[in-house]
């Protein structure tokens, strides 16, 4: 902790920075966004486990932007959405620092991207407990269990798209849920309109989703919608040996193919 | 409900699968009548929104047709589509959705018979599974 | 380094020497070999004339044996049982309806896991870097390869090799000091197929390989393969009869010649069962003292 | 509001036999928007025509459906009609009542209410089209030609003596390519130089046609009609403009050892060659690989000798940009790798050699001057084994297909041996003879009955050498798959005919699509047979199959009049069915995200990027563009958009989702 705020000060006084994106003391359990641009605030930066937020949200946000180049304190889940944001041509090299953080709370520095990409090769990323547990009892249930599962799941989704405002990689300047010509979903949180939604997300995220886990956190009502992320990524890696959040340049699963991708289930 | 005819919505490619119904018709090789076309340039251009919306219009079945690889007019439009569908099954079956009234298929412009033989076996099997009541009362539901 | 084992009929029978060598050099090269539980006849010659199935079916029961039993490589030896071995997995593979209808049969399923390496490429594994394998008496002779029909054809089953002109023996020689020779007849047929019908056309195709080898220097011919040897070696009186021509040229096995090169006695390896006497041609006296002496050696053991 | 004419046809008893035209009419006229709804027997007559053209001026129609056989029958006729009424013809559809509804369906109410429920479908697709216009590009009238052999010869004489440049690209020192060493052509028996030399002579000297020889397409960026090229021409290490072509240099070069390129490595050249005395142009070139002075740093015996003081070891290799507005590629082939074949021993005996180098041994203008000598020492052959299908019709090795050419090089080769040397034995094995072509099965005919050519019919296993013969081991199949056994001086293969080693690279380079041979691929392979399936680039010649001269050269023709008819016209006219990119008034742009996932799914390449600037010239966004020359319409990007930025116009995101609404 003491490092990352050394090294955090040292940014801001050199001005190689205009702020650092990290972690302060919430009031709840959870750790809070800070935006330090002096370095005397440096001391308000924690690095603990409270600290769970994916950070990366703020990246792309006009308001964010607007106070000049950042740093970002991030963990590894941050480190692959920075990977990912890059592949898809929202951040260049040199327009942030990163200061990664080890899973054993170490900091790390990155001179540039492909440095990033190094480091992450080197991790690995495993679903938590709880969601492993969950995704295998999902996966034994039968077709019809499972869907009564996702209904009541979704019955509670009061489309205020938490889901949406916590996950970094739905950027986009006009989402598809606000395009009305054509209409493609139904706003009201009607039954087929709360499935629609998070069919549409997960399939807007798959091949792109780092699996941060944010979506399911931010959920008000407590759908597990991460889950789906978690579930098309392993489809994808199984499928086609891709991960996202891994290169600079990455591949994007649904943009690209091979003669040899299955087909089993065509006619 | 007496007899069900099953509604069924097939969403095909024009250079290979809609040629190849044209075929099925100028070879007079008879089908069951459930079955509406929407034709798309390629299979590349057929959103996975639109299936559901096909659902949503009370759609028992759903057929999803083009090229086979290596003929797609556009070269690769199917090798992207032949993608988009793996990853969209897993998740409609993830979610529960019954994957079986989803078709998908290649038949090409020379396959006149196949897509009748493709026709009958959609209409033959979705009328054996029944109406999808499952996702129709989603649509009857509103705010709960 | 540990095989599955396959050893066919032959190995056990008329080409016991075969495994006799295989077994010594084996043990002394660290190399484990484990049998297939309960194997059965691979089925070459006749099956696959009267039966496809069938011809599929043997050797597919004894994949899938070996498979259940943990093996992901099967030694196989005998060419024609690696033949069939490697035939019946390649059809397995690329047919399912195939697979199907043998795992019905066999009532075993097939998954492909198992493997089958032909006898160059088993050693080739475990010695084909020169190292683990200790040479005393590097066997310096001029040889003709033979590597037969069956090793390397067809190409598609056996990606081993090149089919028309393979190189892989020659390599394996070259390190135990033998110099190969280079010769047309490495593949060409030893009529085999009419070893029992028609023993005059045997005598002629097989004559016209030992006639090539001698004639190009050979001083040895070493087969990878028990119908070639039984054919070259059992055979030599016949050949001789019809060129009217005397041959004194041995057939050895690899496995027999890396065993000498290793040093191993000659009856650890069998060689007192063939019928053409395993004896080279005295070399003329360079003066290295060793290689010499070990000429000598070998004319007194004579 | 929308005013669409509904037009039902009955195509006689085709759809009135099955469907109950009257209710599809009146039902159609009950959707919203439909303001007028008829039927009638032949839509596609003239007096059917006039019913949608009338009613469109009487009922101010703003959108035409016709109800009638499927929009690939008649989807142009009735566009037209609309046209020709003041309408814009992508405001026309059509509802496939005939081919996916009557034809395929009992007469029964379920094929009524299907072709009721295609026509809705239609109306609400209808109600949302857009007016469209063709897409003009425009052309740059020059073309390239990569390749100097026959192919690249014959497209750039045809082009530029139409009027128009031509830009000649070839790899080698001198035009000519393969054509060039041959000896003989079949089935005439003219000499290949003879008739090839005046043409290349025409290529140097016709005021249309720049050439570059020892030059190589570094990079293609573009479309059709607007190609931007870069050529790399190489180091000659000779300046060409002050080199008069006079020779010293080449007598002078004390490194004469290099097998030549020309000769098929029979013969041998100096370091500083032309490859032929025919070559155009006759400007030499140093080998680097071989000069002296490049491998040890001195000698520039060339240099003190040259009387215009041309040679320039210091020259480096230049690039040349050009702007093209169509493409031939004509690179021509190789021949197999020798060690495709190691039973022939090919390599390993000098007497055993490829068709090729037969032709430089039979060539006046050869090593032997014409002479048959074997390579290893010089005798004349008594007896000489051709091997027909050398690589070619051998699955199992992976080359599948019929090279072609070599039953008939092969009747030549034996026919001009057994003129050379009367008394001389020629075998040839072959698997079957195809001969189809004009006096080609005649000229076959000739090289057995007249001039006595063994042919034997079967496979040859082996070749090796025994008491300085090459035993031929063979098969007669035909005399009941007997062995046979030729002891001969000489053996040559007729190896398949194979794509550059590289033509994949450039396959690559010209975003063609190739073959698993690496053939580039043609469009069509029956009607569209010069034309790849990139637009505005032609192949001609054996880069995109083995092919003879004659066939070589009606396809670089066919090439030829493909650019002309391209050139014909200022502009293209396309089909506007692309992808757009949206666009919208400040802040926002576009809703484009500018993510590019787009950029790699794209078949054809045709996303481009687009940077928004304010007026200070400061960079807003970055957003994605569709070149509209390169777009052919697959919607592959429209369906990967999450924002829904881009659309494919005439199957809009409204359209296509009104029409599932229909149902």
């Amino acid at each position: 902790m003491e490092e990352l705020r050394k090294k955090a000060r040292e940014l801001l006084e050199s001005q190689a920075v205009k702020v650092i994106i990290g972690y302060g003391k919430g009031s709840s359990d959870q750790a809070r966004t800070v935006f330090i641009r002096k370095p005397e605030a440096v001391d308000k930066l924690i690095q603990d486990e409270s600290c769970v937020q994916n950070l990366a949200v703020y990246l792309l946000k006009p308001e964010v932007k607007a106070l000049g180049k950042p740093a970002i304190v991030a963990k590894p889940a941050v480190l692959r959405t920075i990977l990912q944001l890059a592949s898809e041509n929202q951040i260049k090299d040199g327009e942030l620092v990163v200061l990664g953080i080890s899973p054993d709370n170490k900091l790390i520095e990155f001179p540039d991207l492909k440095a990033v990409e190094d480091y992450v090769s080197g991790l690995s990323f495993e679903y938590s407990d709880a969601d492993k547990a969950l995704l295998e009892k999902l996966e034994k249930m039968d077709r019809a269990e499972r869907f009564k599962f996702w209904q009541e799941q979704f019955s509670k989704c009061i489309k205020c798209y938490a889901c949406r405002a916590s996950c970094p990689l739905c950027y986009c300047s006009r989402c598809v849920v606000e395009c009305n010509q054509p209409q493609w979903i139904p706003v009201a949180p009607h039954q087929v309109g709360n499935l629609e939604w998070h069919i549409v997300r997960a399939m807007h995220l798959a091949g792109r989703c780092v699996n941060c886990g944010d979506c399911g956190r931010a959920c008000p009502v407590g759908i597990p919608v991460h889950l789906l992320g978690e579930k098309l990524a392993e489809e994808i890696f199984k499928s086609f040996g891709l991960k996202s959040g891994t290169k600079v340049q990455g591949e994007y699963a649904l943009g690209s193919w091979k003669l040899e991708d299955k087909e089993d289930f065509i006619r | 409900m007496s007899e069900f005819e099953p509604k069924i919505v097939a969403f095909v490619c024009n250079w290979c699968t809609y040629a190849g119904a044209d075929l099925t018709g100028t070879s007079r090789i008879k089908y069951a009548p459930n079955v509406r076309m929407i034709r798309l340039p390629c299979t590349g251009r057929i959103d996975f929104m639109l299936l559901l919306k096909a659902f949503d219009q009370g759609a028992d079945g759903i057929i999803v047709s083009g090229c086979h690889p290596n003929d797609c007019h556009y070269t690769a439009g199917n090798f992207h589509a032949r993608r988009r569908w793996i990853v969209f099954r897993s998740l409609l079956d993830f979610l529960g959705i019954d994957t079986r009234r989803v078709y998908f298929a290649w038949v090409s412009a020379a396959e006149g018979a196949k897509w009748a033989e493709l026709v009958n076996l959609v209409a033959e099997e979705i009328q054996k599974l029944g109406p999808y009541d499952e996702y129709k009362n989603l649509m009857s539901r509103g705010i709960e | 380094m540990k095989f599955g084992y396959y050893p066919g009929c032959t190995l056990l029978g008329t080409a016991r020497e075969f495994e006799e060598s295989l077994f010594a050099i084996a043990k002394r090269i660290g190399l484990e070999l484990e049998a297939i539980p309960d194997w059965n006849c691979c089925g070459a010659t006749a099956a696959h004339n009267l039966s496809h199935l069938l011809s599929i079916a043997l050797p597919a029961r004894n994949l899938a044996l070996a498979e259940k039993s943990g093996m992901e490589e099967i030694l196989v030896p005998c060419s024609a049982c690696y033949s069939r071995l490697a035939t019946a997995r390649f059809e397995l593979l690329e047919n399912e309806n195939l697979r199907k209808e043998v795992s019905e049969l066999i009532e075993m399923e097939y998954q492909g896991t198992a493997r089958v390496l032909n006898i160059i490429e088993g050693l080739n594994k475990v010695i084909g870097d020169g190292s683990g394998v200790k040479i005393q008496k590097p066997f310096e002779h001029k040889v003709a390869c033979y590597y037969g029909c069956l090793l390397v054809r067809p190409p598609k089953v056996v990606k081993f090799d090149r089919a028309e002109d393979p190189q892989s023996m020659d390599e394996l020689l070259k390190k135990i000091g033998a110099t190969p020779i280079d010769w047309a007849f490495k593949v060409e047929c030893c009529g085999a197929g009419f070893s029992v019908s028609r023993t005059d056309l045997v005598a002629k195709l097989s004559g016209r390989i030992i006639e090539d080898a001698t004639k190009r220097g050979a001083e040895a011919i070493i087969v990878a393969c028990p119908m070639c040897h039984s054919n070259l070696d059992m055979r030599r009186g016949e050949i001789e009869k019809a060129s009217g021509k005397k041959y004194s040229i041995p057939v050895l096995y690899l496995t027999q010649a890396i065993g000498l090169a290793m040093g191993i006695d000659e009856k650890e390896l069998g060689l007192q069962r063939h019928l053409v006497p395993v004896v080279f041609p005295e070399k003329p006296k360079t003066g290295e003292g060793a290689q010499a002496k070990e000429k000598a050696t070998e004319a007194v053991e004579e | 509001m929308a005013r669409i004419g509904v037009f039902v046809c009955h195509c006689g008893e085709n759809i009135a036999g099955t469907v109950d035209i009257a209710k599809v009419a009146e039902e159609a006229g009950k959707i919203p928007g439909v303001v007028h709804s008829v039927d009638y027997k032949y839509m596609c007559s003239d007096p059917g025509q006039s019913l949608i053209k009338e009613a469109i001026k009487e009922k101010k129609l703003t959108g035409v459906v016709v109800a009638a056989c499927s929009p690939r029958m008649h989807e142009t006729t009735f566009r037209r009609a609309c046209a020709e009424s003041g309408l814009n013809p992508f405001l026309c559809e059509m509802a496939n009542i005939r081919e996916q509804c009557s034809w395929v369906h009992e007469k029964i109410p379920e094929t009524t209410e299907k072709a009721i429920e295609l026509v809705r479908i239609i109306v609400e697709k209808v109600k949302r089209n857009k007016p469209l216009y063709p897409i003009k590009v425009p052309v740059t009238k020059t073309a390239l030609v990569l390749g100097g052999g026959i192919a690249g010869i014959q497209a750039s004489l045809d082009i530029a003596n139409a009027g128009h440049k031509v830009i000649l690209v070839e790899r080698s020192p001198s035009i000519g390519g393969h054509m060039l060493q041959l000896s003989e052509t079949f089935p005439t028996l003219d000499c290949s130089q003879c008739i090839l030399t005046p043409r290349m002579v025409e290529v140097a000297q016709h005021p249309n046609i720049t050439l570059y020889t020892y030059s190589e397409l570094e990079s293609l960026e573009g479309f059709i009609g607007n190609f931007k090229v870069k050529i790399r021409k190489k180091a000659r290490g000779v300046d060409e403009s002050l080199c008069t072509g006079c020779g010293i240099c080449i007598q002078k070069c004390p490194q004469k050892k290099i097998p030549s390129e020309f000769d098929a490595g029979l013969g041998k050249r100096p370091a500083i060659y032309v490859p032929c005395p025919q070559a155009v142009p006759n400007k030499p070139v140093i080998d680097k690989a071989h000069c002296t002075y490049y491998l040890k740093g001195k000698c520039k015996i060339c240099e003190k000798f040259c009387p215009r003081g041309a040679i320039k070891f210091d020259q480096q290799d230049e690039i040349i940009s050009a702007e093209v507005g169509a493409i031939v590629a004509a690179t021509g082939y190789d021949i197999l790798n020798t060690d495709f074949f190691p039973e022939y021993g090919y390599g390993k005996y000098p007497d055993v050699i490829t068709g090729l180098q037969f032709e430089r041994l039979a060539s006046a203008s050869g090593p032997t001057l014409g002479a048959i000598k074997r390579p290893s020492d010089g005798k004349e052959p008594e007896t000489i084994v051709f091997i027909a299908c050398a690589g070619s019709r051998d699955p199992a090795k992976g080359i599948d297909y019929c090279s072609k050419i070599c039953c008939m090089y092969t009747a030549k080769h034996a026919m001009l041996y057994k003129h050379k040397v009367h008394h001389g034995r020629a075998y040839v094995f072959y698997m079957d003879i195809r001969a189809g072509g004009k006096m080609y099965e005649e000229f076959v005919r000739r090289a057995i009955e007249e001039d006595g050519a063994i042919y034997i019919r079967g496979r040859v296993s082996r070749i090796y050498e025994e008491d300085g013969k090459l035993i031929v081991k063979g098969a007669d199949t035909l005399l009941g798959g007997q062995p046979i056994e030729i002891k001969a001086d000489m053996v040559v293969l007729a190896t398949a005919m194979v794509a550059h080693k590289d033509a994949e690279e450039l396959a690559q380079k010209l975003k063609v699509s190739y073959d698993p041979y690496h053939f580039l691929s043609e469009a069509h392979p029956k009607l569209r047979p010069v034309e790849t399936n990139t637009a505005g680039i032609f192949v001609a010649g054996a880069c995109q199959a083995p092919k003879d001269i004659p066939e070589a050269v009606a396809q670089a023709s066919g090439a030829a009049s493909k650019v002309c008819a391209l050139f014909s016209s200022d502009e293209l006219s396309r089909e506007p069915v692309i992808a757009v990119v949206n666009r919208s008034a400040p802040p926002v742009f576009s809703t484009c995200t500018g993510c590019f996932l787009c950029e790699k799914a794209c078949p054809y390449q045709a996303i481009e990027r687009e940077e928004i600037r304010d007026r200070k010239g400061n960079l807003i966004k970055v957003v994605a563009k569709v070149n509209p020359g390169l777009c052919q319409g697959c919607g592959t990007c429209v369906s990967l958009c999450r924002v829904k930025a881009i659309d494919l116009q005439g199957f809009t995101n409204e359209q296509v989702y009104a029409e599932v609404l229909a149902l």
